[in-house]
This record gives structure tokens, C-alpha cells and sequence, in this order.
């Protein structure tokens, strides 16, 4: 059913360009600052977030394995359709969306993005969803033997074991699912949390005790719009979830608080990124690496442009350059 | 495949290797008030204007970078290097493109989404609905060039018809209607015969309001001719990878944006 | 030491503008949609929000006694400093802000602000800060003789009797809290809920249940700045609360999930509102009536633009203006 | 009390009325980059033209919706209904301001704050450092037109001297110094003994960076000469509503947009 998710993107484009280019795009870039997350090496402290990025969409634009890593939509056990209706509404410096994790299921993920992704060589963060603990289990058991260099449990999934609010919104429903997954993968484990709580800090702490290798955050935050005209809600399924430039100031300070409160702990921050010096905030903030969502929407290339600014940044900052290359942090 | 426009500095590489170009920022060549609120917007863009296809699209930027979301048009018209777009101003982003004026710059991308299949010979029915008009007039440009097909455009509007003198310019019959006569199905039942007796398979184009297009596709269903519906949903990326603007076909929730905008009646199991 | 916190605003001005014109401003108005808030009449439906509001700055710019109503800054038992250093930040279509709470303290209030709001005729709403539930008992007692229109408790300061959180994190904090207040006073009691909470609804129906008349919402979401050539926070308290255009979404979601919790609740949307349409969103989400907040640091006469806009757009939906009439809502 | 420039349609009546006018646009009618990232900006505006007083600021407001904050400068030099403004870019705001030119158009709202006192017959000794020198140039130029004062401009520059030329217009006196040769307090130092034989009372009117206003307060302080100081906070609203300008003084923390932005060395207790 959503098997086409991601063939025929353009069949349009696919006529117009010689797929055999593609290893020209930009060339080769020598990256001069790199970082580690949880011992992983990335070639920059720059990704894209999950659910921004399509690597069947993305190709045309840029040579994805110059990130420094690649995170992908979520998926579950089996495809997900999404909710219907209009998914999208646009607030102030802000997108709010509600996909509703459409996704075609792990095995396609396995068969097909995947194998594509490793084949250009690059470093690929696997974004886990779940209904349920056992979704996550299943989807972790199949992704241990894969080769995606990371997982990112996405626990901002509405969830049947924890009452049908997300899981990271529960400290305790949330060390019972990640000790659960932490038995079935050696592989590294990001917790993604969401910052619809009141403090951060508490699932936080409560995932990284119970095995996580390390933190992304934030995933978005509860928001809607309502169409004056006919005075009901833009989004069919009435709130969404709100990312891009306005965020920003919550990311930062969920990194810093969650910094302050787990001082050795690998955090990627994510929320509103849209340049180099956006990037650089979080770094400061205590992040060892960052993850560019919905700018990513509005300008195809943002992650790399985004990235090769820092580059330039760090160039005049070898304390925090040095640091992020050791796996350290600012802070 | 070059461009005369300026890219961001870190996709000019990729487009000088003839790669796809992200958004850019081009230049308003003409902005003109059609009728009450309807524009035609022209600006200058080498790559779109040599490659967009009938019903591709291009996503237009606001220069308020409190407006992040594209709005997406349907190429209306190109020539030479010129791209010319219709729009209606119904909110804020509209309301800022019509001020654009000879001079400004706007950002943009594209040509995006797949197109109308017009490679056949066959006569080739433009049905449009108020601003679903602009993709149907880019349709009668390209189809006079293929070989062996001819194209009647059939135009619905409100009141004022913007769009007729720019369809006369390249379909072999232009038949338009306004709400006081009636609407696109009056016009379709009124040349039905016409249609039927132009010697050329008759294929249904079409764009509009979801409940003309809906009529159309009955319409085209009962007697069983080929139908291509371009549709609109609201968009984050408008390039496919933000899965935000679905429809629901019957090869399940696909993306208007790269899976469409042009689907088949069969394949949204429309009209049956 | 924070007295001259109201005098003194533009001596400049003061000598260029002759004080008894100020009955012209703007001649007078009809308002054609009035609303009410637990059964208290407002001209209009658009008040100020605390905090961004002061009578010794705002009367130059227009006659403010023609808002819906005027909601004072926080006071406290005694006059409060506030916060040492840089105080405000910018994010992207927002304001940051860690005033801390600075004011004259509630004597001051009742001797010089309140008088000279109640000689024009304005209809007050006085907002009442703590930082322990004694704090709120003695303002909240002194205000009740007062001839204040109605009390907002601002529970989102940092509250000693809640560990330090906000007594508006804390639902059985905050019953406590407002089941005291409720027998010091038969003036209407507005709650002011933080949005720095898992779901906003526990806290709404603590305070209904309580003893609150109505609920206003959103205050401040949490968020901070960091400086790229320091590497430090810019504002010194390191976090502020983040207002203006960004948070929009987020004070939708909020009203509207409280009133499908809570239907019969009178409830004043806050966040983000600077034009008579935004207003309009947070009425068909089921407001009763709005505060306006940032948008006036930026645009001093905001609020008084936002009423008038939005008395334009109740004419053309009579149904919506005749159940504020009534002090009923949309939904 | 009229005004040349067009207001916000809600204040249009009260600024017809007299009262003050709220954020308004104004047309830029001159921007030219005096040194290095250093501007000088000039707007038509005949209320703040006519009203400013020195040390009185103006808030400029970005075109760019997503950046709502006021960004404050001290008015530099009027002429007729032309208010001039002296910047230096050092973030976002500066940055977009340095883009205008003649014929643009940006929001102010001004003039804000107290002024620095100058009523009495003195020699007022003007006494500045860098992105200081504006409000004091707007002090030389009010200084000229007040009877029996004089003016001694003492500029620090960080190298080149964009200020002196303007400053020149008006004081009687322009003393600059540049980093490398030393500093404000060198030059107070030089021509202290000239300060003391002029015969009229030395008033210090100061502005600059924090260190510098500090010597200078404690230079006054030893010298039993009157000194004030025009001191820079961020600002949420730049009129007195918001209290976020804060500045700690003997009297409390007070707001530096409406109690400052001059405060007295007295007042804030430096050079003690
Ligand atoms: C493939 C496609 C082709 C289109 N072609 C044309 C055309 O040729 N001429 C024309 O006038 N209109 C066309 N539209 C509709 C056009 O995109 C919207 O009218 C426009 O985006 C409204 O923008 P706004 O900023 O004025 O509205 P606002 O309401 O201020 O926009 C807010 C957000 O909602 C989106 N939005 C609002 N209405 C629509 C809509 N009807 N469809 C999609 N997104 C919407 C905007 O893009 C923006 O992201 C097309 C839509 C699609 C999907
Ligand atoms: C009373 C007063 C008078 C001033 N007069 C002048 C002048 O004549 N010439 C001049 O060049 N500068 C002056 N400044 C400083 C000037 O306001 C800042 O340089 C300017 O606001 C920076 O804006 P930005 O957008 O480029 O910086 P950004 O860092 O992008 O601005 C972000 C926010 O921080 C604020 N901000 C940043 N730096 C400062 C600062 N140093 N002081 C206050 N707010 C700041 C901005 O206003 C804005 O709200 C004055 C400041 C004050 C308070
Ligand atoms: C369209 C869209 C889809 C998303 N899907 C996912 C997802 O599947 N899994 C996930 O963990 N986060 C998802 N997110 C959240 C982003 O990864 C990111 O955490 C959030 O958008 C904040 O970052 P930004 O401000 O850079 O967008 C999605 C965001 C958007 C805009
Ligand atoms: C500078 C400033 C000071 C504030 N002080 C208070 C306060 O004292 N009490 C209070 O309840 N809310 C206070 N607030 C919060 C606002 O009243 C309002 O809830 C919030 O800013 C969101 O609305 P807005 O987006 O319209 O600004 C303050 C906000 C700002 C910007
Ligand atoms: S708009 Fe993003 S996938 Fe279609
Ligand atoms: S900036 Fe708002 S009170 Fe000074």
C-alpha cells in the first residue's frame, strides 16, 4: 500500500538527469572538524533529523554521504499509513506537521533505503517507531543485524504501553522499554525525547540509566492553527507538531539543562537549525552534534550548507573543534 | 542544462554539473493584475523555463522569513527563459507575491512533480476550474508541439475569464462558461458530440476544485475515456521528502508532490 | 529602591505633551462585540498581558481604558529587583525574557497604579506573583479590598512551596494553593497556567476544581540564547520565557485542549497574538476573550490595533460575536 | 506638533491629536558607510527631528518580520525634518540597516528616553569611545544653541577617526585620540589644565563602552567635576513598559529606555 512511498519520486526528473553524475555533486570536501557521538565517528557534527530526509528525494540536490550522518524516517514493524487529510500548517518562523509516522515498514527500510544509503558510504542513524513496546522490540531486533551505524529510538510516538501518551513522557514506561531494547542491540542507542514535559532532565536520566548510549532532543512541540474562514482546525488531525526556526530557543535550553543535569552523557541537539551559527549555539549549549529538520524542507540543501558553515566557524574556535574531535563537549 | 540565475553558494557546483537546483533566488521580469485578485506572474529562469512539463510545479518562496512554507503554482506558461505563473491571492504569501513588481527577486524551485502524459496522438481535453486553469494553458502550449494531437480547452471561472486569451494562443478551440451559464460539465455535455466526432481519441485533463474534478472523472468514467487529474494538498517540502501531502489512491496514501500532482481516475478510484 | 520604577517614564515626554488632551486620543468608540469572563462585562474581547504593560508607559500612545480589559504586571508582598544583568534575548519571531518578576510590590500598586487605572475607567485585571503560597495569601488578601476588576494568579514563578518548580507544574501544589485563596476573595479568579507542563489540562482542572473562575494561558515557554562570540548565555539568569509570534501554535493547543476538558471554563488565550485574526484563531479554539503580550513591546499600541481589527472581523460571523455577548464560547 | 511621515492607521488620530507616535515608517533619504562597517544613517522624520534631545535614542525595527525587537541608537544630528543616526554592524539588525538606501523605507519610533542636561551656561566636555560618539555629536550640535555653554568634544577611536568630522560642525573644541596611541583618559589628562582655565565649569557628558565610562566616572569623580553618563542595556520595548533594560543604581534597578538612558555618576555610584 505505501510501497510507492519511495519509488517514482519524479518520474519527471529521473528523464531529465544522468544518474551517473551523481559522485561529482560538489565534489570531494575535506572536512576539517570532526566529532563522535557515543565513540561513533561523524565526518561533521552535522545530520539531518529524521523525517526530513528522503534519500530517494534528496539525491538530486546533494551528495548525501558528505553529512555527517543520515538519519531516516522512523519505521515500524509493519507500514504505517499516516493520518489523512491535510497534514501540514505553517506558524510563525515555525512548519507544524502531522504525518502520523507514515512509513513502509522496517523490512522495506532493510531492502531498500538502507542498502542504498550504505552503498554511497553514508553514516546512517536507523529512527525507530513504535504504538507499542513490542513495535520497538521487533523493529531493534531486525535492525541489529543491519548495517546502520546508529539507532534513535523516537519515544514522542503516541504509545499503547504508556496510556496513549508517548513513552517519553513517562520515566517509568520509558527505562522499562529501553532496558528492554538495550538487551537486543550492541549497536548504539540515541534516546530521541520529546520536550512536551515539564523537565526534561527526568526521562532523560531515566533513559541513559536504563541504557542509552545517548540523547537526541528536541523532537517537536504540541502546536495547532485554526482556519478563520470556516473556524475548524487547518490539520485533519488537529494538532501537530511544531519544528523550524521558532523552536530554537527551547532545543537550546533543553540541551543545557539536560548538559548540566548528565555531564558525561552524548547529546545531539536538534530544533530549529538553519545555519552554521544556529549549529554553534548548540555546541556551546553542550551538544556533540546536531540534527537539521524542517529547514531541510524549505531549502532542499540546508544540512550540507549548514554544515560546511560550521566548518568555517569551528576554524576560528580549536578549543571547542579539539574537544568535539575527542568525543568531548563545550561544557 | 544550465541556468542564468544565482543559486545559493553551495548548490552552484551541483548545478553547473547539470544536478537538480535547490531553491534559488530569480527575478521578477512582470507582475500583472488579471482581473479582482488573479496575477500572472513572469520571472527568469533558464532551467525551469527549458525543462517544466504541463502540470509540474514550482514552489514559491515568501521574502519573509517568518513565512518559511513553499507555495506551489502550476507552470502556466514559459518562453525563451521566462516562466509565467497565475495565481489568486487567498492568504498572506499570495497577498505578498502580488506586490512583486519588474525588478525584485523572488526565490524559487523547480520544475517539480510529474506531468500530464501528452505523448499520444489524441485530442486532448483541457477542463479547468477557476485557478486549475494555469497547468491547463502550460498543457495547450506543449501539446501544440506533439505531433498528431490537438487540444480543446473547456474553462470554468467565476466571472471574469483571465484565462481564455492565454489558452487561445495554442489550443485549436477554447469553449469557456461562468457561474452565471453554468459549469465545466454544462460545456463538456454541449460538445460532447464534437468530441466524439473529431476523428482523435479524446483524453480528459484536468485541474480545479476537488468537487468539479470529481465531476469531471464521472463524467470521463461514464464514457469511458482517460481521465488525468492534477491535484492540490497543502505541502511542506513540495520534493518528496516530508511525506505532508498526501492523497488517498488506491495504491494507498501516495505524495501529491512527487507521486503526483497527475493521477489517473483509476488510480484514485475517482468516478466509479 | 524600585520606586521610580513608574515615575520618571520619558521626562522628555513629559514636557512636550500637554497631559489634558489625553481624553482626545483616538476620540471615543463604539465597540459593537463585547464579551464577558466569568460573568464580568469587557468592552471588547483583546486585554493586555501582564508584564507588558505599563500605565506611566503606555498612556502616551493611546487611551487605554478603551481595551476589553488591562491586565497589570505581577505584584508581590513587598518590591521585588528582579533579575541582575542582560534581561531579554530575541529568538526567531520571539522575545526572551527573565525579568524575574521586578515590581514596586502590591502597597505601591494599590496606592499609584491601580487609582490612576480605575480614574479612567479601565476595567483591571491585577496579576498576583509569589514565590511562596504566603506570598500569594498577602497580596491576594490586600487586593481584595482593592477596587481591582479581576485577580489573575500567575502560578509559573519559580515557588518555593513547590520545590522550587512552579506551583503551576504541580497539581496538587496547586490546589492547595488556590483552595487558599478562594476563601480570601469573591473577586473573580483567573489562573494563568504554564505551558512548561506535560499536559496542560491536569494543571486547568486542579485550578477549576479549586476554586478558579476562569483560566488564562499560556504564560512565558521556557527557552534561552546562547552568545557564538562568548560561548556564553546571553541573558545573565541563563534562561528566559519565550514569547511573540512563535509560541502561537503552542497557546492553541493549549486553549483548545483545555476547553474539551473543561467546557464550561471561562478561559483567556495568551501567546503570540499581534493582529485581530490571530485573535480570532484562539475565540473559535473556545476562548472567551485574548491577551495580547509581546506584540506590544514591539508595536505599543498593539493591543488597542488587535481589538479594532478584531471588532471588524466579529461583524462578518455574528454567531461566534453572540455567544461572547452572552459569555458563552465557540465550542 | 505634526509630523511629515505617515503612522500606523490606529495612531494616525492621536498623532494628528499631539500625542506620541507609535513604531512608524519613515524614508530613508541618505545611508553611507563612513568607515569599516561603520554607517551613517538618515531618515525623514519632522516629530523626532524637531523633539530629539541628546542622549535621546530612536528604535529602529527590522523589515524582517522574524526579527521583532526594537534596535536602539542615539540620535546623532537633525536637520530640518532629517534625523541622522551613526551605527556600526554587529549582528543581524545592524547588518540588514547598512543594506538600505535613499528611497527605502524602515519603522522607528522615537525620540526615547532622558537627555543628557545641558541647560546651564558650562563647558560641557564630550567625552566618547567608538559607536559612543553619536549622542554626543547630537550634543555638540544642541550645545551650540545654548547660551553662554560651550562644548570640548575628547573622541577615542578604535582607528579611523569617522566621528571628528561631524563633531566639528558644532564644538568648539575636537580632541580624538586612536588605539594606538592611547586612550580618552590620555587625552583628558592633556588638556586637563586647559578644562580648568576656561573659566566656565566643566560638565562631563559621556558615552561608550562600559570600561571606558567607568575611568571616565572615577577620572570626574577625582576632579570633583560633574558627570553624565548615557549607558547601552538590551531592550525589549525601548519605552518604559517591559523592564528589561535594567541597570543597578543607588535609587534600585532602574530602567535605562525611560529612568536613563542618562543616569549621574552620583546616581550610579561610580568612580567612588
Ligand atoms: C500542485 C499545486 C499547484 C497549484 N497551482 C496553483 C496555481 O497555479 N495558481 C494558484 O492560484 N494556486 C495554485 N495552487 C494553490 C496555491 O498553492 C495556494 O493558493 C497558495 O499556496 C496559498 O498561499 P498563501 O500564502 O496565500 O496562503 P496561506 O493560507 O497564507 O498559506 C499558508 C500555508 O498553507 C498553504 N496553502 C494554503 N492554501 C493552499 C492550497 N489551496 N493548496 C496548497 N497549499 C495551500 C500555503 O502554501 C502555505 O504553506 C496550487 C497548489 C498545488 C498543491
Ligand atoms: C540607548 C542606546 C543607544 C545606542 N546607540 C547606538 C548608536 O548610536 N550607534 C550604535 O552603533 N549602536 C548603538 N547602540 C547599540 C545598538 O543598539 C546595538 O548595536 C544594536 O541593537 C545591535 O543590533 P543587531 O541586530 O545588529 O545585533 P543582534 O545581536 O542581531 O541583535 C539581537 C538583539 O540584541 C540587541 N542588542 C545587541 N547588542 C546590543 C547592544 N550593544 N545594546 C543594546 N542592544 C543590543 C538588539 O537590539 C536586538 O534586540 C545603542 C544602544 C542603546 C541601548
Ligand atoms: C515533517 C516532519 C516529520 C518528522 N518525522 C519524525 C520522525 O519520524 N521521527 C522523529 O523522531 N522525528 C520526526 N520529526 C521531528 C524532527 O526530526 C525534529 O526533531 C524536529 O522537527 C525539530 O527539529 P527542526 O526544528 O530542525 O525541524 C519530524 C519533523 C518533521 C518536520
Ligand atoms: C517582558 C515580559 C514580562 C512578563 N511578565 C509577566 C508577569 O509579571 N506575570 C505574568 O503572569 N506573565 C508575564 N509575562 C507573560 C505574558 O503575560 C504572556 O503570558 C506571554 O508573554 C505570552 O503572550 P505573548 O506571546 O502575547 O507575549 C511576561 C511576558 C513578557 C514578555
Ligand atoms: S510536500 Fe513534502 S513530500 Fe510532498
Ligand atoms: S526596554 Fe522595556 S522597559 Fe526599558
Amino acid at each position: 500500500m505505501v510501497r510507492s512511498l519511495l519509488a517514482n519520486v519524479w518520474d519527471g526528473v529521473n528523464e531529465m538527469i544522468d544518474d551517473t553524475q551523481h559522485e561529482n555533486l560538489y565534489g570531494s570536501y575535506e572536512w576539517k572538524h570532526p566529532t563522535q557521538v557515543a565513540g561513533v565517528p561523524w565526518k561533521n557534527p552535522v545530520a539531518t533529523a529524521s523525517g526530513t530526509f528522503q534519500y530517494a528525494a534528496v539525491r538530486w540536490f546533494y551528495d548525501v554521504s558528505q553529512l555527517g550522518a543520515v538519519t531516516t524516517k522512523g519505521v515500524s514493524p509493519v507500514p504505517w499509513e499516516g493520518n489523512p487529510g491535510i497534514r501540514t500548517a505553517e506558524g510563525p518562523s515555525s512548519n507544524i506537521n502531522a504525518v502520523g509516522l507514515q512509513n513502509p515498514g522496517v523490512d522495506h527500510y532493510l531492502e531498500d533505503d538502507l542498502p542504498k544509503l550504505k552503498a554511497i558510504n553514508a553514516t546512517v542513524i536507523a529512527n525507530v517507531a513504535g504504538h507499542c513496546d513490542d513495535d520497538y522490540v521487533e523493529v531493534v531486533s531486525k535492525l541489529n543485524d543491519s548495517p546502520a551505524d546508529m539507532l534513535e529510538i523516537n519515544v514522542s510516538c503516541p504509545n499503547v504501553s504508556a496510556g496513549g501518551m508517548s513513552v517519553g513522557t513517562d520515566p517509568v514506561a520509558l527505562s522499562r522499554l529501553i532496558t528492554r531494547l538495550r538487551k537486543l542491540t550492541d549497536k548504539k542507542m540515541i534516546v530521541k525525547l520529546t520536550p512536551n514535559v515539564t523537565d526534561i532532565t527526568v526521562p532523560a536520566r531515566a533513559a541513559v540509566e536504563s541504557g542509552a548510549d545517548a540523547l537526541s532532543m528536541i523532537n517537536t512541540l504540541l502546536g495547532m492553527r485554526i482556519n478563520i474562514r470556516t473556524g475548524e482546525p487547518i490539520i485533519d488531525h488537529v494538532t501537530g507538531g511544531v519544528s523550524g526556526p521558532a523552536v530554537l530557543p527551547m532545543g537550546l535550553v533543553a540541551v543545557w539543562k539536560t548538559r548540566s543535569a548528565l555531564p558525561n552523557t552524548p547529546i545531539i541537539g536538534i530544533g530549529g537549525i538553519d545555519s552554521g551559527e544556529k549549529a554553534l549555539e548548540y555546541l556551546y549549549a553542550g551538544a556533540n552534534a546536531v540534527e537539521v529538520g524542517a529547514a531541510a524542507l524549505f531549502e532542499p540543501t540546508a544540512p550540507l550548507r549548514v554544515a560546511r558553515e560550521l566548518d568555517e566557524l569551528l576554524d576560528a574556535r580549536p578549543e571547542l573543534a579539539d574537544k568535539l574531535a575527542k568525543g568531548e563537549t563545550w561544557r | 542544462m544550465t541556468t542564468a540565475t544565482t543559486f545559493v553558494p553551495t548548490v552552484a557546483e551541483a548545478t553547473a554539473a547539470g544536478f537538480f537546483p535547490s531553491r534559488h533566488e530569480v527575478e521578477v521580469v512582470d507582475n500583472q493584475e488579471l482581473t479582482d485578485g488573479v496575477y500572472r506572474l513572469t520571472f527568469r529562469d533558464e532551467y525551469i523555463a527549458s525543462h517544466a512539463k504541463p502540470a509540474q510545479f514550482v514552489d514559491v518562496y515568501s521574502n519573509d522569513p517568518s513565512k518559511l512554507m513553499p507555495r506551489p503554482f502550476g507552470v502556466c506558461e514559459t518562453n525563451g527563459d521566462e516562466v509565467s505563473l497565475m495565481f489568486a491571492v487567498v492568504g498572506k504569501g499570495t497577498a505578498e507575491f502580488a506586490g512583486l513588481k519588474a525588478g525584485d527577486t523572488i526565490r524559487v524551485m523547480g520544475p517539480l512533480g510529474n506531468s500530464f502524459k501528452t505523448k499520444e496522438p489524441a485530442n486532448y481535453v483541457l477542463v479547468a476550474g477557476g485557478l486549475g486553469v494555469p497547468p491547463l494553458v502550460h498543457a495547450a502550449q506543449h501539446i501544440a508541439g506533439v505531433e498528431g494531437a490537438v487540444s480543446t480547452a473547456v474553462f470554468g471561472y467565476r466571472n471574469v475569464r483571465f484565462g481564455d486569451e492565454y489558452a487561445g494562443k495554442y489550443a485549436d478551440k477554447v469553449y469557456s462558461i461562468d457561474e452565471s451559464e453554468g459549469n465545466v460539465i454544462t460545456l463538456l455535455d454541449r460538445i460532447e458530440g464534437e468530441l466524439m466526432d473529431s476523428g482523435l481519441k479524446p483524453v480528459i485533463l484536468t485541474c480545479g476544485p476537488l468537487p468539479m474534478m470529481k465531476a469531471v472523472a464521472a463524467w470521463a468514467v461514464k464514457r469511458d475515456m482517460a481521465c488525468q487529474l492534477s491535484l492540490e494538498q497543502r505541502m511542506g517540502c513540495g520534493y518528496g521528502t516530508c511525506v505532508l501531502c498526501t492523497v488517498d489512491t488506491l495504491d494507498g496514501r501516495l505524495k501529491v508532490c512527487s507521486d503526483g500532482p497527475v493521477f489517473t481516475r483509476e488510480r484514485l478510484g475517482w468516478g466509479e
